[in-house]
């Protein structure tokens, strides 16, 4: 009856370990916090579905192939893939061929600034070396330090579990803005949080006085649009790789979540990312947050519900109508910037000297980058979707004209006739075609997972183990 | 049934509608208790079984009761006694459409879940403790230290 | 209170007088219905402004020269404004330099359908002459017969009130699509009564039978988004002019109001146009229908405010975001169609042959075909913002692939530079640069102005004097 919720509320949180410092176990916060440790567990299905995005395994390379092209000479050409919930997010950077496979500390392709978004081992980390220090090693130095994934603590205060901030990065990032994130209202905070990862970022190497760190930077001083960020990093100079067959000074972009979410009409309602993601749910009696990060669709009923009185199916389409109509550009998008890679290449093959490149190459910087920013942010198609297709407009204009700038460098070479194309349906043509040799990485990978990895784990358990658990007694 | 209670104490219709006002048949005498009963019953068994989902929904019966409510109070502003004489389906027109489709905050708000409203979760800044920052104690002092003197 | 607003409306009405037939003049409907009649005489005023658009005048030739270009060989070239209220409707169209200086009857560029969406005078004149008949004649022959602007008779019927559609058109899009327009609900009415003119028309010249007839017909059969429509008139190898520059067969697009409504998330949601442009209004506890149809954004507190309790402002600006991203690319897009025509006349000049034009001009003719669905719309880019940004991505897309190919057949021919451009910033140039006398064409318009039109309108009014009111005897 009505007397038994009540009294069942009060004992909710009946804390049950006294959690000191910064506990990287989950584990050890569900004792206190049942409920929302139970779901966040959940982050670890991959069984939904829905049209274009998974909490599975999804090869990005396989379904759009041209990306191979796009990133040659770069990681990501190696291997990409949608994300998981974030009980997968140690798991997964250790697999993904573009960390490589460091066979011993200090070896490897990748920095340390690489686990920022992936543990609660990171904030215990950088209390006890310093944020710098932090930034300033091989992410294989690290392996045994970082083994637990996202979690309470990358979001929550232990004493108070209040939302808080753990990565300098979006702390420097609002103050190079000129704000104070302590300002932020709590309905703020229900998206910053996540904003502390699901943002572009890029490692800058030029800092004063910490010239080996590889130091986490939001670009975000000029503004936050696609245009301002491109101007931010034109302006520093700033690429993450040259192109090897256009020889174009690159950028990459990663998951614009958090910019792109905030030129969107929810986020202009104040909507927040916690709202969609996270909502709220009662269970006899006792309300509490869902933790089981993943695709609202597939909790269509306790998310967008409490805001949208249609039919499920209804806001399923919705959804999928935006993301269909976004895609239908970005997929011919992105055939057209592989092709001027190749184009350009041909033009350099026959003679094109530098001057003639600088505007072709700059364009296909712009576009790329453009391109990337739009479809990097896999939410982006429904967080903003007319920002999303403005951005896809320009990116489109971009490299056609540049196409047409090429087309012109080419006949002026003698040359004609449309550019030979190879196989753009086949991931594995592609990485043959720009000189990958995946099975050996991939073997080479095997050997790290079955050989360090453990030994990895194995230290970092033993590690933990030293740390006592204070329990309370209840009463 | 929380958030409902909330946002309708909070609405235009507090002082001038209750519940069943709107949400009991008020045609005659005995359908008004029989669904009344019947609905009460519903509830009562759904909530004690625990079965309350987060966000409640009308349903076609009590959709057609609530229309039918509005109308009953608000009959002569919108449907125009001169129209009615010749204006052929004027009634209807003004009433044959839910009313909440456009009035969508009346009574209850648009936000409407059970976690929507009442025991917030969400602090209350002068209730919360005096110290507002979100950034931990760990995190400033580094970060201070590394400014200070950087490496 | 309540209570006394109720006995307020107990005295209100009384009939003045029985309406018969098809009445054209809005003075006699208003005799019975003084709010919706004095609402509606509102749309003369000519005063409001939001970003974009305007109840009053304003040159779209002036304020985007390079239409000219465009639609060189075409009456718009001339003259094209943004719309203004209905009342004007008669007005604009004897003004226009598109329907020339007719001096007498039979003469004159334009036919008798012009008039279709102009008048309530054209139920009138259907009812009596017959519909293909109507369509049969030139536009100068009805000169004194239509004189009335859009009014009641359009949208009602006079003994019942109901909501009707007085034009066959639409009747004849629906059988066309397999529908029964009588089976519209009373909401689909709401919209259903613009959807009588606020769409892409084209005047079928080929009909059975009716070979003299320009048959006003709307394009739905295989479906109303832009690509079917596209394929429709392909199929049916129909073209409205040929362009003198690019020599391709091109269509133009006439305000597709409706169709791109229908691809919005409000039309999905069951808003219908007059939800917004014709919203309810409370005058002496009284709910009517404000027939001051025009800018909702002219009255946001009765429009928008009902179903969107924010702010005044953040309402507009959401319209005024949508319209400035939508913008951004259309602004751009119309260049490189403009661009395009010209270097198509320039390979022309230099010798290509219709095999190495026939892709050239099919893309053109599509990418300017999507470019006017999307802007002459001048709703679209807020009624269905994603929608539109796809259409003109797609547009942008195949306008540049065009111009490669261009590009291409330009250096086989031996002319590998940039093409001269004109200078787009100057209507006036630009009309000369496509050999139009823009004084001679306005000089003739006002001879036809002072002289003929006065004659029309009295032999229009006498006509009308004639016709008896039947006043009732109030009791
Ligand atoms: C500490 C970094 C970090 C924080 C904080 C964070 N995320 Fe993530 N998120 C990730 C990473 C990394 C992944 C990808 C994990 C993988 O694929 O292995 C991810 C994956 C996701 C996914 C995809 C899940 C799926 O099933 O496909 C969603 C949705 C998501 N995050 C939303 C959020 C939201 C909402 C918040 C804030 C409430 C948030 N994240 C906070 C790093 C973070
Ligand atoms: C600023 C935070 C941040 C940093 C720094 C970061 N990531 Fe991530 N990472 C994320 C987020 C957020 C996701 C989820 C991506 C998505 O939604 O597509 C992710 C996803 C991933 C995934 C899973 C998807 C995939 O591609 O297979 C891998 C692996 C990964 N990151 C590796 C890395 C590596 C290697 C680096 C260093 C070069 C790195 N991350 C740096 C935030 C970050
Ligand atoms: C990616 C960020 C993120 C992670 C990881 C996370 N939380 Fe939360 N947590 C939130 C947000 C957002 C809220 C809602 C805060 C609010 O609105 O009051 C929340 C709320 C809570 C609350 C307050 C009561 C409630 O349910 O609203 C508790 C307790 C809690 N989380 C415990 C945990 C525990 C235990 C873990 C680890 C198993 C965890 N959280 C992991 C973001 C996170
Ligand atoms: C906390 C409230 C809230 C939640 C949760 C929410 N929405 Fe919304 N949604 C809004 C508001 C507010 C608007 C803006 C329109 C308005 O003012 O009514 C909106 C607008 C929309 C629109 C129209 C905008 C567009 O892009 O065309 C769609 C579609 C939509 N929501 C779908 C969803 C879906 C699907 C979900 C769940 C994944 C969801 N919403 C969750 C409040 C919410
Ligand atoms: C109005 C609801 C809403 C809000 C607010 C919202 N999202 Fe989403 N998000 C969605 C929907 C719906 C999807 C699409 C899920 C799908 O395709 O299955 C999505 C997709 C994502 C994805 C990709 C998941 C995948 O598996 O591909 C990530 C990551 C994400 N959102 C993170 C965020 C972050 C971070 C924020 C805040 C900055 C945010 N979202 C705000 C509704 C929302
Ligand atoms: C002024 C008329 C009115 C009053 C008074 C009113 N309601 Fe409602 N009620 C509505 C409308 C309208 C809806 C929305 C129905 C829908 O969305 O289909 C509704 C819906 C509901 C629902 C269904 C869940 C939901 O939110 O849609 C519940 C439960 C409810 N009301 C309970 C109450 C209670 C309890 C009270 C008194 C505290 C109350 N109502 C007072 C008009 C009213
Ligand atoms: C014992 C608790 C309880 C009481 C008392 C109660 N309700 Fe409910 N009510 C509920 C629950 C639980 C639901 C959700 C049922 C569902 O959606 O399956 C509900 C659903 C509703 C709904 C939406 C479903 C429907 O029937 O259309 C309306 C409307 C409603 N209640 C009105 C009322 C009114 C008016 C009263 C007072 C006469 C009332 N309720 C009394 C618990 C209660
Ligand atoms: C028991 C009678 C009653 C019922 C039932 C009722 N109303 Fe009302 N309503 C009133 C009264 C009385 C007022 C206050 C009028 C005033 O203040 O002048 C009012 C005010 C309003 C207003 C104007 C104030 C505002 O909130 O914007 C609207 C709109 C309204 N009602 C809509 C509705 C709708 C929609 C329903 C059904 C869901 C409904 N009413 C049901 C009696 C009722
Ligand atoms: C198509 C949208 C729409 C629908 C459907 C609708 N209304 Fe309204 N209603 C409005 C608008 C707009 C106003 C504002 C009139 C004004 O402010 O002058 C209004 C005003 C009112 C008012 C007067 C409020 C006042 O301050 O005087 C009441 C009462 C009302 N509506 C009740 C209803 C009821 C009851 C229904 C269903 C039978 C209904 N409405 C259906 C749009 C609608
Ligand atoms: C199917 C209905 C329909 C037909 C047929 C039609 N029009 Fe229009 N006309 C409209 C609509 C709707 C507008 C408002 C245009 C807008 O919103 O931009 C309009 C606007 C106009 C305007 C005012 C704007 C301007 O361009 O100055 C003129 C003049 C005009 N039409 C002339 C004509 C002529 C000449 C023809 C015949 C070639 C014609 N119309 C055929 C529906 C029609
Ligand atoms: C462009 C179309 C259009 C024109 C022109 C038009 N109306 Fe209407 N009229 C409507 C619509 C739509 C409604 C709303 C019908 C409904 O939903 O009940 C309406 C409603 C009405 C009503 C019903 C009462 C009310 O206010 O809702 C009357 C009476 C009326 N109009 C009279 C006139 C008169 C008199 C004129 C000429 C001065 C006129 N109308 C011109 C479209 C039009
Ligand atoms: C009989 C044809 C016809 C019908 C029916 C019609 N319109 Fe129009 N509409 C026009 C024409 C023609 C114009 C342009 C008049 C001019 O510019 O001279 C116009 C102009 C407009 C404008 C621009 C007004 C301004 O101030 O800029 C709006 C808005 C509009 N119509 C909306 C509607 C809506 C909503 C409906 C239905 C309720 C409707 N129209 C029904 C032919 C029609
Ligand atoms: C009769 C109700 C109604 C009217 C009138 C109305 N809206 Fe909406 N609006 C909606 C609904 C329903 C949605 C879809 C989101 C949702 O489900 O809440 C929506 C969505 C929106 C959105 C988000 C969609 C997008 O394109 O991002 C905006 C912005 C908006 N409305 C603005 C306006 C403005 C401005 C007006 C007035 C000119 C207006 N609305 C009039 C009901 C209405
Ligand atoms: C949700 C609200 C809404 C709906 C529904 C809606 N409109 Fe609009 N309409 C607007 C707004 C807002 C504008 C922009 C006005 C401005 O820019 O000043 C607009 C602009 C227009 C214009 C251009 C007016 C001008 O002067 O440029 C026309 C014509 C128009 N609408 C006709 C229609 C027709 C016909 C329908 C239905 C098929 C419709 N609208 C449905 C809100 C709406
Ligand atoms: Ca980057
Ligand atoms: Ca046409």
């Amino acid at each position: 009856n009505i007397f038994e919720r009540k009294s069942e509320a009060k004992y909710a949180y009946q804390p049950k370990v006294q959690l000191e410092g910064i506990e990287p176990r989950d584990s050890v916060w569900g004792l206190n916090y049942p409920r929302q440790y139970q779901s966040y567990q959940k982050t670890q299905d991959t069984t939904f579905h829905s049209m274009f995005g998974t909490s599975g395994h999804k090869d990005m390379l396989e379904s759009d192939p041209e990306l191979v092209i796009l990133w040659a000479g770069y990681g990501f050409s190696k291997d990409y893939n949608a994300p998981k919930g974030h009980f997968w997010a140690v798991d997964d950077i250790n697999k993904t061929l573009r960390t490589g496979a460091p066979m011993a500390p200090g070896e490897g392709p990748m920095p340390s600034t690489c686990w920022t978004c992936k543990s609660t081992d990171v904030p215990r980390l950088m209390s006890e070396i310093g944020v710098s220090e932090f930034y300033s090693h091989k992410w294989s130095d690290f392996g045994s330090q970082v083994i637990n994934p996202i979690g309470c603590a990358d979001c929550h205060n232990p004493e108070t579990m209040k939302l808080t901030i753990t990565r300098p990065a979006l702390i420097e990032a609002f103050e190079a803005m000129g704000k104070d994130i302590n300002q932020a209202s709590h309905q703020e905070m229900r998206s910053l949080v996540c904003a502390q990862c699901h943002v572009e970022y890029y490692f800058d190497k030029k800092k004063p006085g910490l010239e080996n760190a590889q130091y986490l930077t939001f670009p975000w001083k000029d503004g936050m649009d696609v245009e301002n960020v491109e101007k931010y990093y034109d302006e520093a100079q700033f690429s993450d790789w040259t192109h090897p067959l256009s020889k174009t000074p690159m950028l990459k972009a990663q998951h614009p979540d958090y910019e792109i979410y905030q030129m969107g009409v929810h986020a202009k309602r104040g909507v927040s990312c916690a709202d969609c993601h996270m909502p709220y749910q009662t269970e006899g009696g006792q309300k509490f947050t869902n933790h089981h990060i993943g695709s609202p669709l597939a909790n269509v009923e306790n998310s967008c519900f409490v805001c949208h009185r249609e039919k499920v199916e209804d806001l399923v389409t919705d959804v999928y109508e935006r993301q269909r109509k976004i895609k239908e550009g970005t997929t011919k998008l992105q055939r057209l910037i592989a092709m001027a890679h190749i184009e350009t290449a041909k033009a350099i093959e026959l003679g094109a000297n530098e001057t003639q490149l600088a505007a072709i190459q700059q364009g296909i910087r712009h576009a790329q980058w453009r391109w990337d920013y739009s479809v990097a942010s896999h939410g982006a198609a429904f967080h903003a979707p007319l920002e999303t297709s403005r951005i896809v407009t320009s990116a489109t204009d971009l490299i056609q004209e540049t196409r047409i700038e090429i087309t012109r460098l080419l006949a002026s070479l003698g040359y004609t006739q449309p550019v030979p194309m190879p196989d753009f349906s086949s991931k594995e043509t592609l990485q043959a075609y720009i000189g990958l040799d995946i099975p050996k990485e991939k073997s080479a990978k095997q050997t790290f997972l079955d050989q360090v990895v453990p030994q990895w784990l194995k230290e970092g358990k033993a590690r933990e183990s030293q740390k006592s658990i204070k329990t309370i007694s209840s009463n | 049934m929380q958030p409902q209670y909330i946002t309708w104490t909070h609405s235009s219709h507090r002082e001038v509608a209750s519940c069943n006002d709107c949400h009991v048949p008020h045609n005659n005498i005995a359908n008004k208790y029989f669904f009344k009963a019947k609905d009460g019953l519903y509830h009562a068994t759904v909530f004690t079984m625990r079965a309350e989902p987060q966000v409640i929904r009308a349903r076609q019966p009590s959709i057609e009761v609530i229309q039918a409510n509005c109308v009953r109070c608000h009959q002569d502003q919108v449907t125009d006694a001169k129209m009615d004489a010749f204006v052929a389906d004027h009634t209807a027109n003004r009433t044959d459409r839910t009313c909440w489709e456009c009035h969508r905050d009346v009574p209850h708000g648009r936000v409407r879940s059970l976690s929507s409203v009442g025991a917030q979760i969400e602090p209350i800044k002068e209730y919360s403790s005096s110290d507002l920052s979100v950034i931990p104690g760990w995190l400033k002092e580094t970060m201070k230290s590394q400014k200070s003197k950087p490496n």
